[in-house]
Order: C-alpha cells, then structure tokens, then sequence
C-alpha cells in the first residue's frame, strides 16, 4: 500500500482520520470452506462501485472443499484497489487475511515486510497448527513480530453477533467471513451497503440467513470501529481513480468472452448454438451462455468435448453461429472436429481457456501454454486463426473478433484466453455497442450456377450455404474436395491448390486486422518487451515503471497469434533486445525467430502463477545491465 | 415438423445426387440407398429439408448419393454433428448413416447419449459386421472366432448386439431391417415418422470382406424360415408355409419358437406389442437362428431438440427479449 | 488369477496410502472407500497385486487414498487404461473407480466396449448423479428439471439408467448399492470373485452440489421402505416390517411391488434369479420409487484378457517360438 | 529405361537378342478390381529375386471397388527396377500398362515421350470410353502415335488360356493382369517360377483358379515370345543390380516398422502391447503385429484411437512396452493420452503413418503433414522425441530407436512415416541383429527409500515401477507431480522445476543420437538440401545426379526430428542456402529458423504424392542459376 496523504473522513457518526493510499493489496486466505472467493469478491465488487480501479486474482485448490486446515485446501483471494490505473492482482499483499494456520503458512512468505496481518485467533488451535506444519505457535512464538499483527477470535466475535438470529453455532460460524468483511471495510473506509444487498438477494430464501450475515457484516465493522487498532494500524482510505468517464461494471473474462460471443453473432445476425463440456476454467462460459436463452442462445452441454465441438461444426453447417469452449485437455480432444471444419470450411469459434499443463497438470491454475498447440495442433497443414485475449474486459473485444473472422473468412477461429483472465475481474467500462460495426451474414441463396466450393478469386472464401436452402443441396465433409464444385477428388493438383488457398486465406485475415503498435515506450530503444495474453497487466505496469525510471524499454501486445499483425517485423527491428514473457516454457519466441528470424528470447514462469511486476521489471534490469542494487524501487513502503 | 409437399410429387430420383455410387458392384448398401430414397419419396419431404449426416466407413459415403445436404464428417461423430443440425435448423428431417464400426466402435458413446436424449434424429446403423473401408478388419458386431487381418486367429471379442444396446441406452424406436428386404424403405417411413431419435439397424452384406454372412437370413428361399416380420398387435407368425410361431414360454416367462399344430394354435402365440421394452429385448436376439424385424420397440417421448425450443420460447416468453444493452447493464454498475 | 494370502492376515488400513483424503467432509465417497479397503481386506489380495484405474472426478481421486497401483488417469479413459494393464500384468486385481460424468458421459464409449469384451475389472460407479469436480453441472444420470449452473431453467435431457446400459452392453455381472449400506463391501468382493467385466453402480451422496437425492432410499429410517436388496433364490421381499414384495404381474408378465397380505403370501413373490436377465432389466428400474439393491445380475463367461492369454498360449504351443532372425527371414529371401 | 548395352537372352528354347537396360519404370494401370496392385507387387518381387535394386509405388483409391471404368476408380502400381542404385519408384514411367480407357486417361499424361504403351483393347468400348472421358477412340485417332504401342485384346487372349480350367468367363477373365504379367515377364526377361510358385501357395484351397492363372501366365508369356513384336519395341532384360552383399528380402514401411518394434522389445527385454485402431494407411502395423503371438507380442484392436493409446499406456503401467500405431486422424485423437504419458513418465511409442490432409484428406495418399503437429500438438508444455524413418527398411531401425529412447528415457515417442514409405517395398538386405546393442529395462524393485518420481539428478530420469512389484505400491497420473514422492502437487516452484525437468530431460535425447552429418557432397558449398523421412529416395537421387553434373549441392538427412541432432548448426552454416523439401506447406523449415534463425526455405509438395527427382533437379537450377534448358539431363532416353 502506497501511502499519499493523510485526510478526515466520518466513521459511522464519529470522525476518524484516515490515512490516504493510493494504493492497497489484500488477500484474503483460508479453508476452502471458509468463503474466501465469496469475501474477496465482495470487497473487490465494492471498491469497484466505490470508484477504485481494481484488479483481483482467485487462487483456489482443484479439490472441492480439501480437508480442513490442510496447507493444501488454502483458498485465497487477492484483490489489489488502488486511485490510480491498476493492471495486475499486485506482486506482493499489503494485507494478509489469515483465517486459520495453514493459509498463514501458505500466503505469509509473500506480505510485504511489516505487512498487516489480520488472523483469526480461533482457529489457531494444537489439532490446525499441527495440520498446517508448525511447531509452535507462530502468534506466541514472536515469529509475526516483523509485521503488524490484528490477531482477532473471529469466530467467538462472529457467534456472538449472529446468535440472536437462531442459527447454529455450525451456521453461525460460516458467517465468520463476513464478519471480517466488516472488519476491513471499516479500516479501508469502504461502503458496506453493497454487500448488505447482495446478502438479501443472495439468501432471498433464506431470511434467517441474510439477517446473519447482515449482523455479522455490521458486527465486524462497529469492532474495528470501536477497538483500538494494534500499534501501525490506522484507518486507511484509498480515494477513487480517475478512471475515463462512462458506466462501468466488474467483469471478468469468462463472463466478457460470452457476451462477446453473443455481441458477435448479434453483428453478423446469427443465432448462437453454443455446444460444451465443463471443464475448469472454462465452465463459466457455459453458465453465462446457458442464462441467455432469451437472446437467441442454445447452449448443449454435450457428453464429452468430441461432440461439443461436433455439435457447433453441425450448427454451422445448419446456418447458426456454431461455438465451442474448453481448456486444454478438452482442445486436444477437438482437434480431429477442427480440422474437419477447416476442410468443410465452416465457421467456428473455439474459447480454449488456458490452464496449467501438460496433461490434466494444474486445472485450476493459470499457464499460456496451448499456444503452439493451438497454432500447429491438427493433423494436416490445417491452419486457422488464432487469437488471444489480453485483460478480462479485452475477451469481450476479442470473442467479437473471433466471430467477426470465423464468419467472414469461413474458418475455425481459437481465442485463446487463461485462467487469470477467466476468473480475475476487472472494472470494465461498458463498450459503446454502437460503435461496433455490424458485418452481417448474407448466405448464398443464388441456385444459379451453384458450386458450394467456387472460392472468391481474390479472397479465397466460399459463400455460407444454410442447409435448408431450396435448390442449394450439397453435400460436404472431410475429404478433399474439388475446388467449385466440392465434389471428392483425389486429383493431385486439387489438392496442391486447395492446400495453398486454405493457407493464402488464413494468411489474408492479417489484412483485416489493425497493424502492430507499441503501446508504450519508444518506436526504437533497447529492448522491447513482446506479450501476449493475461501478461498485458504485469508487462504494463512493469514497463510504465521502467520507462518512469527512465529506461529505454517499449512494449508490444499481440492480440492476434496467427497470423501476426502486419508491421510487427518492422517494428521489432527498431530494437536491439526482443524478449518475450510467456507464463510457459518458451512459444510465441519460437513463432516470431522462425517468422521473422530475430533472435527473440523468453522470459518464462510456468507455475501456474502470473508474472509479478519486479520479476519483469528485475529481468529488465538485467538485460540493460541496470544496477540492481541501486535500482530496486520496486517494494513499495507499507509506511 | 414435417413440412410435407403433395403425395406423390417427389420421385424416389428426385433424392439422388449428380455422384457416380462408388460402393464395389454387389454391395448391400445400393439397396439400402434405393430404400431411403423411396421412403422419402414416399413422405414427401423437399430435398433441401432433407439432412444426412454420416461418419466414415464405406456406408457412410451415403450422403454423396443423395441429392438432399449431406455432411460425410469424420469417423464416429455423425450423431453429435446431427445434433447440431438439429438444434440450428429443427426444420430440417435429420437422418444419421453409420455403419457397425461408425457407430458402435469409435461412435457408441455418442450412438448412446442421442438414444437417450431422444434427439429427433433418423438413424441407420448399417451393420455388415466388418469394417468395410479399411479392409476387413473385425467390428464390435463381428462373431466370435472369425478370422480378419486383425484377428488372424479368430477374433476373441464378445459382439454388441445393436438393439439391445439401443433399449438398454433408452431409446424409444428400435427397429430392424435387412438390406434387400422389400419392407425396408416401409421401416424408413415409420422411423421418419417418430419423433425422437430411431434407430433402425440393417443387416447388409459386403461382398469383397464379409459375403453371404447374412444368407440365411435373408436369402430369398430360405430367409422366411429364419426370419421374422413383427407388427404391433399381430400374433408373431412366421416360415414359408406359415407354421411357425412365437409365445412366452410359460415355463420361463421369455420368447421362444414353436411349430403350430400339435395343440399348438396362433391364439397360443405372442401378439407384438411395440410399447413392451421386455419383449423387445427378446426379440433382439432370438436363440436358435431365428431373427426378428420391423419395429421391435416404439414408445411416445418427448424429442429433446423439440424440448430445448420449448425452453427457449419459454424463457423469451417469461422474459422478454434482452438486448446486448441490457445484457452489459444488468447487476451493479457505477457512473465515472 | 487371484493370488491370495491366508485369511485375516490382511487389515482394512493395509490397503490405505498415506495421503490426506481430500473430499469434502461428509462426502459419501469415504464410506465407499472404506467398503472397498475392507473388501479387499476380506478377499485378501495383497495390496501389490492391485491396481486401480481412475479418471477425473471427484470419486476418481480413489487411489490417491489407496495403499495399493494407483492411476489417477484421464477424464472418461479408465476403461481403456485398466485393460491395458490387465492385457499387460493378469497377476493383478484391476478395478475401475469412476463417476456418473467420467463413466458415462465423456468415457460412455469405453464403459461399453470393456462390459461387451467381459474385460476381468472391478468397475464402481460412483453415481452422485451430477459432476461434482467442476461444481455441480448435471450429468447424464441427473433427472429432468434439475437446475444446475450449466442448466439454469432445468435440465431436459432423459437421463441413462446405468444398469440398464450396462445389460444392453452384454455386461455378466451387474450389481447396485449405496455409499453408506453395511452390505457394500460384501458387494465388492462378489464384484471381485466374478471372472470378467464386473459393474457396480454405488449411489453416492454429494453434500455439496446434489445433497439428499437418496435420502429417501439410503437413509436409515426409511430407506428399508424404499428399497430392497435382492439375493439369489431369495424371494423378493422388503419394507421395515418386511410386509412388502414383487412379484410378477399375472397381467404384464413384469415385475411388481404388492402388499403382502390380503391373499398375497411370499409364494406368491418372485425368487431372485441373478442368471435371468429380463428381470434384472425390471430391477434396473423400479416404478413406485423401489430401489433395488445387490446383485442383479450374474452369469459366468469367459474373460477377455483369459481369452487373450488361451490365444497366446495357443499359437506358441502350435508353432513354437519364433526368433527374430526366424521372423526377418520369412518368406521370399535371396543371396546378393 | 536406360539403354546400355545389346546382349543374347534365352526365351523358352530360343534365342533371343535382348537390349540391356540398366533401369526400367513400369506403371501398372487399371480398374481397382483389375488386380493391378498384385501385378505390379509380384513384379517387384520378382525382379528382386533376380538381383536388381528397386523401388515401387502402389497408389490407390479411398474406396474399395470404385465403380468400374471410372477415372477415379483407377489403381496403379509402379516399379522401377534397376541393375544400379534405385531410391525412388522413378519419375516418370517407361512403359505403361493400361487395363482400360481411364487408366489411359489418367496415366498418359506421365508416361515418357515416345514410351512403351501396352493396352488391353477389349476394354475400349464405347461406355468404356465414355466414362474415361474420351470422345474419340485413341486406339484409332492416332493420338498414341508418339508412343510405341501394343495393343492386345488380353481379355480374349485370356479367356482362351483359361478355358480348359473351366473357369466361368467372368472368374476367367480376372486372369488377365496375370496374362499381361507374363508378357511383361517375356519382354523384361523376368523368371516366372517364383510367380507360378506364388499362385500355387495363394489359391492353395481353389486349385483351379491357381491352375487358370497359371496358364494365363504362360500364355502371355509364349504370346510375347512369339508375336512379332511392334516398331521400337524390343526385347530386354536389365542385369542384377551391385548390392551389398548379404540376404536380402523385399519390405515394405509397415512391415519394417512392425517388426523393428518387436525387435526393440527383445533389446529392451519386454513383451509388446499393441493397442490399435484400423486406420489407412496404418493398420497394416496391426495385422504384421497380430500374427506374432508367438513373439511376445499382444495386439488389442480397440474401439478407438483414445482407447488404443490409454490400453497401451496402461500396458506400460503394468511393465509391457505399450505401443500404438496410426495415421493423422487418429493421431489427433490420441493428443490427450500422450500428455499424460508425458505427465506419468511412462514409455509409449507412438507410430503415425501420415497421410494427406488436413481432416480425412486423402487417405490413400502420402503427405508429411503431421510433423509440427507431432511436434507440437499437445496442451500445456509437453516435449516428446519425434523420429522420422527414411526408406520402407530405414522404418526397421527407426522403430528399434523409438522403442530405444521411449524406454530409456521414460518418455511417449512419435515415430513419423508416411503411406508412401508404408506401402512402398524394396529390397532389403536383412540386417545382422547381433549388431543391435542389447538396452536391457531394469525395473525398479528397490523398496528402500522408494520415491517413484525420484529423478536422476544427472538425466532427470524416473525408474519405471512395474505395477505388481511387492513394496513399491505408487499413485501417478495426469496432474502435477511432487518432484519425488509424486503425490499431487500444486506448488508453484515444483511445477516450474517439473516442467524443465521434463523439458532438459527430452533435450538430452540429442546426446543418445548420432551426430547430424553430410550424406552426400562436400561439408560446405552452395546449397543443402535438409530433408526428413520419405523425401530420402528422390533427395538422394536428385543430388547425385547434380554432383554428377558438377554442382555444389549437399544432402542432410534427418531421423531425428525433436530434439535435432547436435552439430546440425554448424553443418548448416557452411552453405549458402538452405533449403527443405517437404511433402508439406512448410514445416521442418520453420523449425529450423527457429532453432538456428537460418533463413532456410522450403520446396513443398502438397499433391499426396513424392517428390519426382526432376523436380529437385529443376528447384537446384533454379538456385543455382543453372541454364535449366542447357542442363536438362534428365529426360532419360527411352532408346
Ligand atoms: C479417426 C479415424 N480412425 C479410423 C479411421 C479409419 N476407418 C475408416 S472407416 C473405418 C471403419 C468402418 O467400418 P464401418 O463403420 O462398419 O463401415 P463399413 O465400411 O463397414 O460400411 C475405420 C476404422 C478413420 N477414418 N478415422
Ligand atoms: C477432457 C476433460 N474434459 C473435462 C474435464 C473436466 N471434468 C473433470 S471431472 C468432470 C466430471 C466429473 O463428474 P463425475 O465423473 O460424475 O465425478 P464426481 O466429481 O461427481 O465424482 C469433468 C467434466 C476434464 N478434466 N477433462
Ligand atoms: S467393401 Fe463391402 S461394404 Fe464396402 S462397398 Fe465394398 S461390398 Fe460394400
Ligand atoms: S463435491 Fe460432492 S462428490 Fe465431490 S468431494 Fe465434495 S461432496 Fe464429494
Ligand atoms: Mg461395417
Ligand atoms: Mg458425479
């Protein structure tokens, strides 16, 4: 947290002085059942209402409630809300929220020296600090002394709020979460009247429920309120950001990535047949697809991946806008469906959100690296557009993209997104829809001198025939067709000019895309940080640093992988260092050294984790040959 | 829906596609082509709201040889792409076309979740025992101990036997056929007319990798002594001179042939009921060489692509049409 | 083969891991685990001797908590997987652990070509009747209407009764029970004794995302008046007072829950037969809310892998061992 | 055919002059149910059995029995057979044998000016000739004036040779490629016994068919003996071929590549589990396979391609080799599995015989499409060895190696071929197997201390564990393992050293493999050709025919595909130019720019068939700026 200033702001009817920050990082652990993802939603979605610029990052165990006090079962939640321009969860917390030992075992390595520490005392029992791996008892021990400590029996302060509202002490102790929501809203001045009614439409049914939580929530406000805060801990306010002026909303990628879709097929005028199979991270996509049944939305959960894709190359070939979405494990089970849709030349538009690999590998982690998969992944020269997403709100942009290319150029589109992405939120100002340009369908309706396979000389593209057309029957399918009338053919010039036209038109999407910029820095310097994908945040806020420091370092995100907007060689010509951050083991380097033959270089972290600001900004350093020592302005003073 | 043009319009060529047929001279799928033809020929259905979806496998090239829309996908996956085409177009009459290998070796899983989704589909699995198209290797309905290039000992696997697999997946038409059967393309009008998935199996023979496996059965002479036509309520009579018939055996309760006369008469006989699941099982898999045709099961259901329309109305109906707009706007917003 | 070591001399912890179980507390998956640990326990297979093959679920993070070959596979494979090993090491005890998602929805295909080969696995089916790993979508075998995050206005798709699918995939053993029944273990090591593709359906309590759905069935109190555990040659009776049967309907030739009582006598009930498989397909599914329990289903046959191994005895007795130079030099050679 | 030399041949009893050729190409030519594929193959054996080097070339349609008399229908086979080295089946055919109007159609486009044209004249009836698309009779509008023609009604010769067998006219009939087969054996100075001895093992059970072929093949030869024989056409015979010394037998890819897997095996000291699913052109790999149940060798023909993969990972769970073998569809199907063998450390060989693409492409044709894709196409970061056979014998040795390195680094292995190499034979010296260094498996069966994902700390290799081993009960599967103990992990930094461990370890597989060398030409020069797999044969020939005419061209051949042999670099950088052959758009180039940012280029081929040598010969002068009229060698004269 970043102090500024000292103001006066009012507690309930009582003045505070607040401490002004333009900055704050909290995350908030504990059990899987302990409500974590719930709370750190909750404090996020108010700072965002609050007018903050915010940035969150969930962090949960693949199993769905691990065994209590496990150091495996910790769920955490970082929200990172600040009054100026956020673009990262942050690197290291201000403040930890621990609810029992195993989440202080997990998370305290990463607080910042003198951190603030809140705990809930209750929890620290022999049986939990066993369970989590300590010896002794870290808030006895002395162990906690460099930090600022706001030890607390949550639990036994929860139960006495809830108690007149007649829940168990089971029950009553599950509304221990929010009681520490209070807690924090009053130390960061937060508005607690958004989460009190998200309570009464959350537990509508549940009266008894809402009550509780509701006099937890206050509970927990009125005891920072009225209790004198540990030594270092003062009431804090963080003020609003100067964000650009329109109306804004959370959102997150999952979420942006399904309403683009739909936001897409509305400009080509196409039904959605939305055909899946759950899978974490991307299931999401089905629940928010599976809720807009009124806009022109069927969603099929379909019984394995195979068919989910199968199912959208069927509606497309129906004339509806066929999608599909899945993470990795589920991409590699399409593969054999996409190429089909390539050969029939058919639109599609595959979400694959990206988790940690290879394998089952870390479901619920973050990785980027289906990159080459999705570029190089199908038996065949079978290649298809890909595209990537570079912050929550950018998948609304991008999933208009993938269906703005699948239905104009006739062919499968990836838009690859991540687990960061699809789950971490962002305020959003909500798009002027007006804006988007409409690019309609029209399918061929024409019977005259029909050939379902004629190709437009200069594009390459056939014309969407709708099955169900009078008088424009054709039949199709994964066999080599005849270039015009698509009838089977093994002739071998057939196939050489099928070949060369299927890679001549995925090559021509680059002329429908805007060219390569720098989005910050210098159009020459020294070094030039390439990314793509959920990097955006990290490489932003990392070279915003630098360049403040007076660095010679620009930054290029590629939104489209394949093909690569037109200009880019140019442009990274302009610098003596490419060098490409990828949360994988090295892939869009390898793309850009074959395409362009400059010797771009990695800067990999597979571990499951987005890159942290001072990791890029320490590896900058080390390519400018930067004093590191000297340099390192990085830890932002708690104080 | 059944869009239907006038009774006898359309001409059993007026399903037939520009293509040469490239099956080998003598294959049984000619006249399963020609009896799918004739049935919607018969139905009456416009070609361009005809559908056929196949895999891959020699019969799976069906799709060529009609001159409706055809999608010859790949390997296995034709009743999950048919489902698309159901769900984007519910106008369309979707037929499926797999083959033994299609659809019960890489395609059962999906063979199994459209039985019991009763997805409005027509599907014909064409069983010829073998894989056709990659040269005769044994399939999930090949008889134990033949002898393939894969199974050059004889092969070890246990059959499926598609009907059974069909009632045990749920599904609610279960019928069977044999290619050159004349009542085949009457089977193909029954299956079109049943809303929800049916399956219908046909016996066909493969000349060059599995000839004559179904000679008995279906050969001209003898066939009638080895097979059996049912029709709901009819008393299950078959043979060339009419002498013999199916009852519950009233020791076990199950079908079991017997030969009229002797005190036995046709009252002593089982009456087909086509909503009788129990039966139908029997009749799938008759002991001692007898097989079983015609609609051997067939229950009212729900199709699901027609459920999944009823849902959508419904919401829009409940909810009015939200515009993306709306959409964006919907929970908590702030004004900067 | 099944190696086994004197009685008693193995306990229930033997065949635990050392790893934390890592299911949501009151998850009915512990109560399985346990049964099968105690099963393996009883039959004494020394826990080197057994492996079990997963997929992806919660119910497929089985052998993490067994002391015995674990592989925790791919989502719907563990089919595929487990034959593999089998065909591989025949010494070992195979069982497959998987859900009603992993089993029958993604791995539908693989459920039915290991049941129809007779495959000698042990495979329990975990079915929650929703997919509990990626938070609570419905699954194949959830009922109509049921909402879920994946199905917001309910679920439409008609679901698959488990049993029933694996009949009509010519499945010899198929047995049912729940998590928390004291008869589950005995189940198990039934599942063990049978030579060939042996399946168990456990119904399974979710706390989490489908809790209770049994309860009617499973719970203590009333579960007796809901369900009924079959054992071969037994007739059929159940309820709390034990006043209740099935027999079969004079009217239908099906199965039928009466009263006893009032001229019904258990005479007059159905004596469970595990060899006749129309009844098991009554078991299956029950109308009236009767659950049936136990071995519904049992017939002896040859194993595949068994079948595999006869083969490969065979044809080395016939022609011997063949060297690889021997191999090389098969058929036309010459001398440059 | 290239003349060489007059000498004196004895036909049956009677001298014969015959002109000594040192190399002929045969196409076979007819309907599918002509049984040309038998009569080109029993052409090729017999030819080998004399001594000469060859080559052949079956190419085929997808369907089983295409209607007759359809172009599409057509089935050819093609020989060429030499008394010097042969690596490919030859350019362009010296003679053809035309069965009917559309093999005409379809062949006579490729045949040699002024070349050998053998037709059957029954089948040019008018339908015939309809549906060949021929408007006039070429047999009468002298269009095949410009080749030198013999025109036979082989069907009635035919007919007359069978009779006494009492075969109906149809089955009579189907004698007539034996017939032809006879005349070509008369005409080329071919020994029939070895074919008389081939029909008497293959109608065994049918004597009188065995008895009719054979005197059809009697009969074309004494017509051939006997007739007088038209302008230009004489006699020949082409002398035994300089070969190594040694026994030799005719193989094809499938058959090498099977019998290479079951020899790594016993080096490795382990039965084989095949696990399969029937795929053109792969399921020849199956059948070779399942006849050796004698060998140790299980083979389960699954009900899919995933099936097949997870039986045979799960054999190598349990202690067998599990080997699967496919082409790209199936492939594609497989991605998912092979992760996780990647994830559990487990062998697996993987055998893809590539076909044309993309989706169900051309079945029946060769391409080399899948190599990115075997390189690439899995989610997540998940590095395998890729091998590539060069020759049908090269997939012998090449399996050994797959099998070697799957089994000694605990990793899947893909091993590439193609249907070209497939389906294509040559002669075969067998090789002296005692030369096969013996890489015995030792299981792991230490209990002390047993961490099943312990890794060598030098190779980061793990020791296989054969379930069934008392004491050495482990857990594995797809997610992230502990480096270790393997229980699951979702730890960040172990996930990081996991996934370079895993990627170090593959990298290693470079110090197991030969050094990359010059096959032909000097170490530096002008130009290098860098192919891999199939191109071998027309690389080779081209590039000896350039050095031959003086030019600086070099050959580099790849077996090795990921990780790349060491010491490619420095070779490459010693020429001008780079360039790579491919039967694909562009694949094995990119990975070179990549990894050197060599500005290699490609010479692709996408028509489902191989690289004629002409056509490297012309791509060399053309980078070379050769006068390419001037040096126009290669049209080999016909006289
Ligand atoms: C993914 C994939 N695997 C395998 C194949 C090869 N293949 C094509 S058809 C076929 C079997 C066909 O058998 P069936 O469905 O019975 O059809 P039939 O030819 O007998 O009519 C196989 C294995 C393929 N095309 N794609
Ligand atoms: C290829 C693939 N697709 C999807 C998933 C996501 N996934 C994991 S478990 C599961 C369903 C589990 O349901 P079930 O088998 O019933 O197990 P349960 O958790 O209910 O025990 C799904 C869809 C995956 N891991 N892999
Ligand atoms: S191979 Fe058999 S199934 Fe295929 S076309 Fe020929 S006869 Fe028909
Ligand atoms: S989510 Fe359900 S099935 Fe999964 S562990 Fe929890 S209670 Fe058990
Ligand atoms: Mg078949
Ligand atoms: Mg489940």
């Amino acid at each position: 947290m970043t102090a500024t200033d000292s103001n006066e702001a009012s507690g309930e009817g009582q003045t505070v002085t607040r401490e002004e920050l333009d900055s704050v990082v909290i995350r908030f652990a504990g059990d899987s059942g302990d409500g974590m993802q719930l709370t750190g939603s909750q404090f996020g979605a108010t700072s965002a209402l609050m007018g903050n610029d915010l940035s969150t990052f969930p962090d949960y165990p693949a199993e769905i409630r691990a065994p209590a006090g496990t150091t495996y079962g910790v769920s955490g939640f970082q929200v990172h809300f600040a009054s100026k321009d956020v673009r990262t969860p942050g690197d290291a917390p201000d403040v930890l929220v621990a609810m029992n030992p195993a989440a202080l075992m997990v998370n305290l390595p990463q607080l910042k020296p003198h951190g603030v520490l809140v705990i809930n005392t209750d929890a620290f029992t022999k049986a939990n600090l066993k369970k989590a791996g300590y010896e002794a008892n870290p808030l006895e021990d002395h162990s906690l002394d460099a930090y600022r400590l706001l030890a607390v029996d949550i639990t036994k302060r929860t139960l006495e709020a809830v108690r007149p509202h007649g829940l168990s002490s089971k029950n009553g102790a599950r509304c221990k979460n929010v009681w520490t929501l209070g807690l924090l809203y009053w130390l960061f001045d937060r508005d607690p009247a958004p989460t009190t009614q998200w309570l009464e439409t959350k537990f509508k049914k549940k009266p008894d429920i809402a009550e509780a939580n509701k006099a937890a929530l206050r509970a927990g406000h009125i005891f920072a309120e009225n209790t004198a805060l540990p030594n270092g801990i003062h009431p804090y306010t963080v003020p609003k950001a100067e964000l650009p002026k329109g109306t804004y909303r959370s959102i997150d990628g999952n979420t942006a990535a399904a309403y683009g879709v739909v936001m897409g097929a509305k400009l080509a005028g196409l039904p959605v047949m939305y055909g899946s199979y759950p899978i974490t991270p991307a299931s999401a996509l089905l629940h928010h697809l599976a809720k807009l049944k009124h806009m022109d939305v069927t969603t099929f959960q379909a019984e394995d991946e195979i068919a989910a894709v199968c199912s959208a190359i069927g509606a497309s070939f129906g004339g509806a806008l066929g999608v599909t979405g899945t993470s990795g494990p589920g991409l590699a089970l399409k593969t054999e469906a996409v190429g089909l849709a390539i050969g029939a030349e058919l639109p599609l538009v595959i979400v694959d959100v990206q988790r940690g690999g290879p394998s089952t590998g870390l479901p619920t982690k973050t990785e980027q690296s289906d990159l080459l998969f999705a570029i190089y992944g199908r038996n065949g020269d079978a290649p298809l557009p890909v595209l990537a997403a570079a912050t929550p709100g950018d998948c609304f942009h991008m999933a208009v993209e993938a269906v703005r290319i699948a239905t104009q150029f006739m062919t499968p589109v990836i838009l690859l997104t991540d687990g960061y992405l699809a789950n971490g939120a962002e305020p959003w100002k909500i798009p002027d829809l007006d804006a988007y340009e409409p690019f309609p369908v029209t399918f061929q309706t024409e019977t005259e001198n029909f050939q379902p396979f004629a190709h437009d000389p200069e594009t390459g593209i056939r014309r969407w025939v709708k099955a169900g057309t009078p008088g424009l029957m054709y039949r199709t399918g994964g066999l080599e067709k005849a270039d015009g009338p698509g009838n089977i053919s093994y002739d071998p010039d057939n196939h050489q000019a099928m070949t060369t036209m299927r890679a001549d038109k995925i090559a021509r999407v680059a002329d429908s895309i805007p060219e390569a910029v720098i989005e910050q820095g210098e159009a020459t310097g020294e070094l030039v940080y390439v990314g793509w994908g959920s990097t955006h945040g990290a490489i932003t806020q990392a070279v915003g640093q630098l360049l403040g420091e007076g660095h010679s370092v620009s930054h290029i995100h590629l939104r489209y992988m394949n093909p690569l907007p037109k200009g880019l060689e140019r442009l990274l010509r302009g610098f003596k260092q490419v060098v490409v951050p990828e949360m994988n083991n090295g892939m869009l380097d390898k793309v850009l050294r074959a395409e362009f033959l400059i010797d771009a270089k990695g800067v990999n972290k597979v571990k499951g984790l987005p890159f942290q600001i001072h990791e890029l900004v320490e590896d900058a350093y080390q390519r400018l040959g930067v004093n590191h020592e000297h340099s390192n302005v990085i830890a932002m003073g708690a104080e | 829906m059944n869009a239907t043009i006038p009774a006898n319009a359309l001409k059993k060529k007026d399903f037939a596609s520009d293509q040469d047929v490239r099956w080998c001279p003598g294959c049984g799928d000619y006249a399963i082509l020609s009896g799918v033809q004739k049935a919607m020929a018969e139905v009456g259905a416009p070609p361009h709201q005809v559908a056929i979806v196949s895999g891959i496998g020699c019969s799976s090239r069906f799709p060529y040889y009609m001159g409706t829309y055809g999608f010859h996908s790949i390997h296995g996956r034709a009743p999950a792409i048919a489902t698309g085409v159901k769900l984007a177009n519910p106008e369309l009459h979707v037929w499926v076309i797999t083959g033994d290998g299609d659809g019960f070796s890489i395609g059962g899983n999906h063979m199994l979740h459209v039985l019991r989704r009763n997805v409005d589909l027509n599907i014909i699995l064409f069983n010829n025992e073998i894989y056709g198209l990659t040269k005769g290797q044994y399939s999930p309905t090949t008889e134990i101990g033949h002898v393939t290039p894969s199974s050059p000992y004889g092969s070890i696997d246990q059959p499926v036997i598609p009907a059974r697999f069909a009632l045990g997946a749920g599904a609610g038409f279960v019928a069977r056929g044999y290619d050159v059967a004349k009542e085949l393309s009457a089977l193909f009008v029954e299956a079109h007319a049943h809303q929800g998935a049916s399956f219908v199996e046909v016996l066909q023979n493969c000349v060059v990798f599995n000839d004559g496996i179904f000679e008995e059965v279906a050969n001209k002479k003898t066939g009638s002594d080895h097979h059996i036509w049912v029709k709901n309520g009819e008393p299950m009579i078959f043979g060339k001179a009419q002498d013999k018939g199916i009852r519950v055996s009233p020791k076990t309760g199950h079908l079991e042939v017997v030969a009229l006369g002797d005190g036995i008469t046709e009252d002593d006989l089982c009456r087909h009921d086509e909503t009788n699941v129990e039966r139908a099982w029997d009749l799938a898999h008759m002991e001692g060489g007898l097989t079983a045709f015609g609609v051997l099961y067939r229950v009212p259901g729900v199709a699901y692509d027609a459920a999944v329309r009823q849902q959508l109305a419904d919401v829009k109906a409940q909810k009015g049409n939200l515009t993306m707009e709306e959409l964006l706007r919907q929970g908590h917003t702030w004004d900067v």
